[in-house]
């Protein structure tokens, strides 16, 4: 017997729960007032989350996926990424969509059941949110060939759940990233719940970094809650995707503090003292913790920030409300680049039925 | 006999099959402590186990391939795909290996499963959640692709679908789940397969559909009722095989068809039965055939997607026209 | 002007798109080196290199996931499955994706790929690598279906595949990969999409036909023409969106209408013409339609293959019985 | 940083590519007698390959796929089931099928394009080939999932290739054969090519051992052309399983020392130089080598094996070709377990034709 290959996988965390720190931390966060600009972003978020769930409970937008418990994670990569790189992600990560341009308005477009909040004015190249889970790792790969192929030093940032490792698409996304070490980065939101699913029942690996052992490149853990860990890792796996040297998963912990979507009812399976304690570990108070200690914010900073996160999505909310319905059209126009002949009777049947 | 819906009956059938056969279990998404998230499974895991009330990893391919390694292995498997929407990574493994199994060995093996699947649009849902992919099943050998619209034969079928002894795609119309309810008693008596049920007797015109259209297509029999004329109303049920015959006998007595479907139009279930009265029943039509469906284009998000669906509308003024030929 | 195969006709296809458009890259299993099981790539890896020629791992959701990818990044990717019957993985990224990109976004993202796929029966095949799956794909919104039948169809839409702006599953009969040359120039002319070609001119009846079953289709009208009857012959070409306005044209001349398939019945593509023809074409039949297809069956194992597939023989006994009629 | 998990690949080879042991053998192999019959099977599936392949040739049997190289691992996997047990595997397993009691003439009504061939007297509950690559696995899943559930003590063995482990059904079993702990076997026979594409183009994976990683269990590898090390491995995991400890996954190193089939032609990617290197691994005549350094085979018993081993894939060759043809009915009679009615005006004109 002989040993062929050996593999370990990390786990890094700088802010414990606390928001203490318990290591020195990474370039960017060592003024921790360059941290205000991510936790900005992380209350605007929670208030833009809290606003869609109240839009969808006066019945004024369809069933939406909350993303409590991620904004750690959504504000670290919505503030690595470049511009011109590539977001390919789930329902779930409207706060990173938000960071990189994507407005209020056209999210909650989007989640009031209209195809025009795709068709947002911010990072046009960004893949819209891909709902058949894991489809769009396969995606992320093909356009991190394409920037690669023409010599970009773009990367492709791709976005999933801990749910989303068991599917097959998942597996052939990675293992061909790892051929080809392509400009790659795959963000593993682990909360811990696929709806009912819990992580433990989902696979029997230990961690869900150790994926990326199969697919010949590096996996790792950061927690999830402690923006800086996110921040770094993702920092470091763009730096490495662009210097040509492959693809990195990064497996970030943290907890679905919210129903998996407004459809769903968490506690016919969820034990609430599990949610409690995880509310323990709350990305948003760990940072305000950490800001506060450092002596960068106070009360009076959050209760303004709070009042205009709070302005800003009624407004946007308004602006969704006052917009025009479609017309019937809408499901014809952009079916083919020009309408085949085929369906111009059944376009003008539709429209004419919509006149009745 | 209780009062129960749609949602409700299949919830019945599945205890009925776990209760009366050991060999039956139940797998997929969410499906054990959630109870599915639609409820079909609610209660399950709680009677008869988690070992045969299976909560899966999130894997269509798994579910159905599964399904598939516990059929030929003796199992009784119900798959669950969540959403109709979802499964379409399993066509790979019903068409290749469980509409196989039985012809591949030529009667060695066999593939008795199940695989469940809600469908359908109207419930202002998601992307991805609001499709009727019953054509596609259609088209694929060796299985059977059933399709209730009530809650006594969405018992009744499931009963007979899980006691077949090869494939069955069942469907499920998200729409019916809860929008009726119909006495159903569980006397664990299956309906009968591959046969069209005739719901309403008529002699004027043959108004033909199957799932979630058949409330509307009912809505729209009703209303030329009340013009005097008289609708046979027929639910196809099992879609494939399709009870062509049943359908023809039909229409040799009104000379007029329509059909009714929520699936696109190109190649669907709408377009068989069309195909088959071009065939063997040109000579007692009266009037063209015409087919109601859906358009050939993406399931809407839920702002459009009352327009996408036909309704009540659009079949009354298919049968107008046929009515006013000739 | 050389004389060519269907398969050289691919392959002088890729290498002219190749050429031509450097956003164009060519992927799949085996496509490099080997130049394709079927030799439709071969030489390409040497001319345009292993980023444009890209072999991949073995992985058919992957490859057209990929290419999805690629082609909203603005390639031109032309990927394969190296034979239809595991191409059925990818069926959800092409229903799901490629076929939604465009209306998902409103216009703002497109998907402008092609995904061939070598099909049909004919060649004593193993199992998996005789079918012919165009209704399944036909069903799908938001992409074109293209089935040529000769080396200059081949060409000249698979150019025009490829320069579409939106999705195109293409479908290469592998029956006729060798079977017969053609001149084909390489001028880089794309053919026209969404039209039917009329082979051969006839007023006596229609015969419908794409791919794999054109020649069989065409050996049928010389024998009917030996008994005086002409026929008028069309390639469908594009089976989705059909051209079923020109068909309607035929039949409102014939009278008369076979259609052939070697796809099995049930939802084919041969049921939608059949179903226009109920539905738009009705006043203009003088007999019933027939469809020559597939049984509802598996394709067999080679040994049985021929009596799987219809033949001229089977076209001929349908055109004979409709135009004994009335 | 901390560690949070560590893995280790083996790898295990018992005979040399001289046929000298490297370390002491394994109870069964102990006695080289017992090591005969392995070599008896070896040699049949030799004989059985040859005869296939000309038959092909001469236009008898349609594309095959041939098993030269793997004779080893067939041969312990073969022998190393129960009869209970159940097989899945690929077109290139063949020689686990005979030991396991299919006859030759039942594989050569198979490869003459014939269902019946499937039907084979032998194990009546393995699977039949699996051409589409890896949905078997999946399959197995299943398969062992009702052994489980009947408190059987059967195992399902899974046999596919170093292709089929990028494919996502490959994953998604192994990942669900993890989190059930199921009674099952992975081998994954690594003959270095699938078709065109080598090994080092499947995967960046160092090993394909690790992608058992990803599933959190065990994965190692052995010597694919060393019968010890392999039935060792499988005698291990087999009996792991059985226990109720759950899955294994073997990579088992061969070369696939012909063509993909009978319908290609490697050296059009393949370097002569590679293949002739592979022969000097080749597992029989490894076997045969240490057979005859412990003294229990020479010549005559080669010369005599041989001869019987052709004779038999003679006669069941000739019994193939002496089958009466199959009917059109063939293709409709076990479509379901009763046709039904829709399909038979089908049946009636398939066999009308069929007179004609
Ligand atoms: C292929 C597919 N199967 C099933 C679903 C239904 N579904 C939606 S979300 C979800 C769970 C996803 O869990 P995870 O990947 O952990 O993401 P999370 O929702 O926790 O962010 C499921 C099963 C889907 N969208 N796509
Ligand atoms: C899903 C699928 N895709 C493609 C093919 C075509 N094909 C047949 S064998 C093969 C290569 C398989 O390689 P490997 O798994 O290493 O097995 P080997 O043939 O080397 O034993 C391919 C691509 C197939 N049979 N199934
Ligand atoms: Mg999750
Ligand atoms: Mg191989």
């Amino acid at each position: 017997m002989t040993i062929v290959a050996k593999f370990e996988i990390r786990y890094s965390q700088y802010l414990d729960p606390e928001g203490k720190l318990v290591q020195s931390p990474p370039g960017f966060a060592r003024d921790p007032k360059e941290l205000i600009p991510l936790y900005r972003w992380m209350a605007l978020m929670r208030a833009y989350d809290a606003k869609a769930i109240a839009l969808q409970r006066t019945g004024q937008i369809n069933t939406f996926a909350s993303l409590l418990g991620h904004e750690a994670i959504q504000a670290a990569i919505g503030t690595a990424m470049d511009a011109d790189d590539v977001l390919l992600m789930t329902y779930r990560e409207n706060g990173i969509q938000l960071i990189r341009g994507v407005t209020l308005k056209e999210l909650f477009v989007y989640w009031g059941g209209d195809e025009r909040g795709s068709n947002f004015s911010g990072p046009r190249k960004d893949f819209p949110i891909c709902v058949t889970i894991a489809a769009h790792v396969t995606h992320a790969v093909g356009a991190a060939y394409a920037m690669r192929l023409r010599g970009e030093k773009r990367v492709a940032v791709c976005v999933l759940g801990d749910g989303a490792t068991s599917k097959g698409d998942f597996y052939e996304g990675i293992n061909a990233a790892g051929v080809w070490k392509l400009p790659l980065v795959f963000v593993v939101a682990n909360n811990q719940w696929a709806i009912s699913v819990p992580r433990s029942a989902q696979s029997a690996s230990e961690t869900l970094a150790q994926k990326a052992v199969a697919a010949g490149f590096e996996g790792l853990q950061v927690d999830g809650n402690d923006v800086i860990a996110v921040r770094d890792a993702v920092d470091r796996a763009l730096a490495k995707a662009r210097s040509g040297a492959g693809p990195t998963l990064i497996e970030a912990i943290t907890y679905r503090l919210s129903d998996h979507t407004t459809a769903d009812d968490a506690s016919r399976y969820r034990d609430p003292e599990e949610v409690k304690a995880a509310w323990k570990l709350d990305p948003v108070a760990r940072l305000r913790a950490y800001l506060g200690a450092c002596g960068v914010w106070d009360k009076a900073r959050e209760e303004k920030l709070l009042r205009e996160c709070g302005e800003e999505v009624q407004a946007a909310a308004q602006a969704f409300l006052d917009m025009p319905a479609p017309g019937a059209e809408q499901m014809f126009d952009h079916m083919y680049a020009t309408l085949p002949a085929a369906l111009a009777a059944q376009r003008a049947q539709a429209l004419a039925d919509r006149e009745e | 006999m209780a009062q129960i819906t749609l949602v409700e009956a299949v919830n019945l059938a599945l205890a009925r099959a776990l209760q009366d056969d050991e060999s039956v279990v139940v797998l997929g998404e969410d499906v054990g402590t959630d109870g599915g998230v639609f409820r079909a499974t609610q209660g399950l895991l709680g009677r008869f186990g988690p070992e045969r009330v299976i909560d899966t990893p999130l894997a269509e391919a798994l579910i159905t391939g599964m399904a598939i390694g516990m059929a030929v292995e003796k199992l009784r498997p119900v798959a669950e795909m969540q959403f109709a929407g979802f499964g379409y990574a399993t066509i790979d493994q019903i068409l290749n290996h469980a509409g196989r199994m039985r012809h591949r060995t030529q009667g060695r093996l066999s593939c008795p499963m199940v695989l469940r699947m809600p469908c359908g649009a109207g419930i202002h849902a998601p992307e991805h959640h609001s499709e009727s992919p019953e054509a596609i099943y259609a088209h694929i050998p060796g299985i059977r692709v059933v399709y209730p619209s009530s809650p006594r034969r969405a018992y009744g079928l499931l009963l007979a679908a899980i006691r077949d002894p090869d494939p069955v795609v069942f469907l499920e119309p998200t729409r019916l789940y809860r929008l009726f309810k119909e006495e159903v008693s569980d006397d664990g008596q299956a309906a009968p397969l591959d046969v069209c049920y005739t719901l309403r007797e008529g002699t004027d015109i043959t108004l033909v559909s199957w799932g979630g259209m058949v409330p509307e297509t009912l809505a729209a029999a009703d209303a030329l009722a009340e013009e005097g004329i008289a609708a046979e109303v027929m639910d196809v049920a099992t879609v494939k095989p399709l009870d062509m015959d049943a359908i023809l006998a039909s229409v040799a007595r009104t000379g007029r068809c329509v059909i009714v479907t929520e699936a696109p139009r190109t190649c669907s279930i709408a377009s068989e039965i069309a195909a088959g009265l071009a065939e063997d029943g040109l000579l007692t039509l009266l009037a063209p055939v015409r087919r109601v469906t859906a358009y050939d284009v993406v399931v809407p998000l839920p702002r459009l997607e009352q327009h996408y669906m036909p309704g009540k509308a659009r079949i009354l003024e298919a049968a107008k026209n046929v009515l006013a030929f000739g």
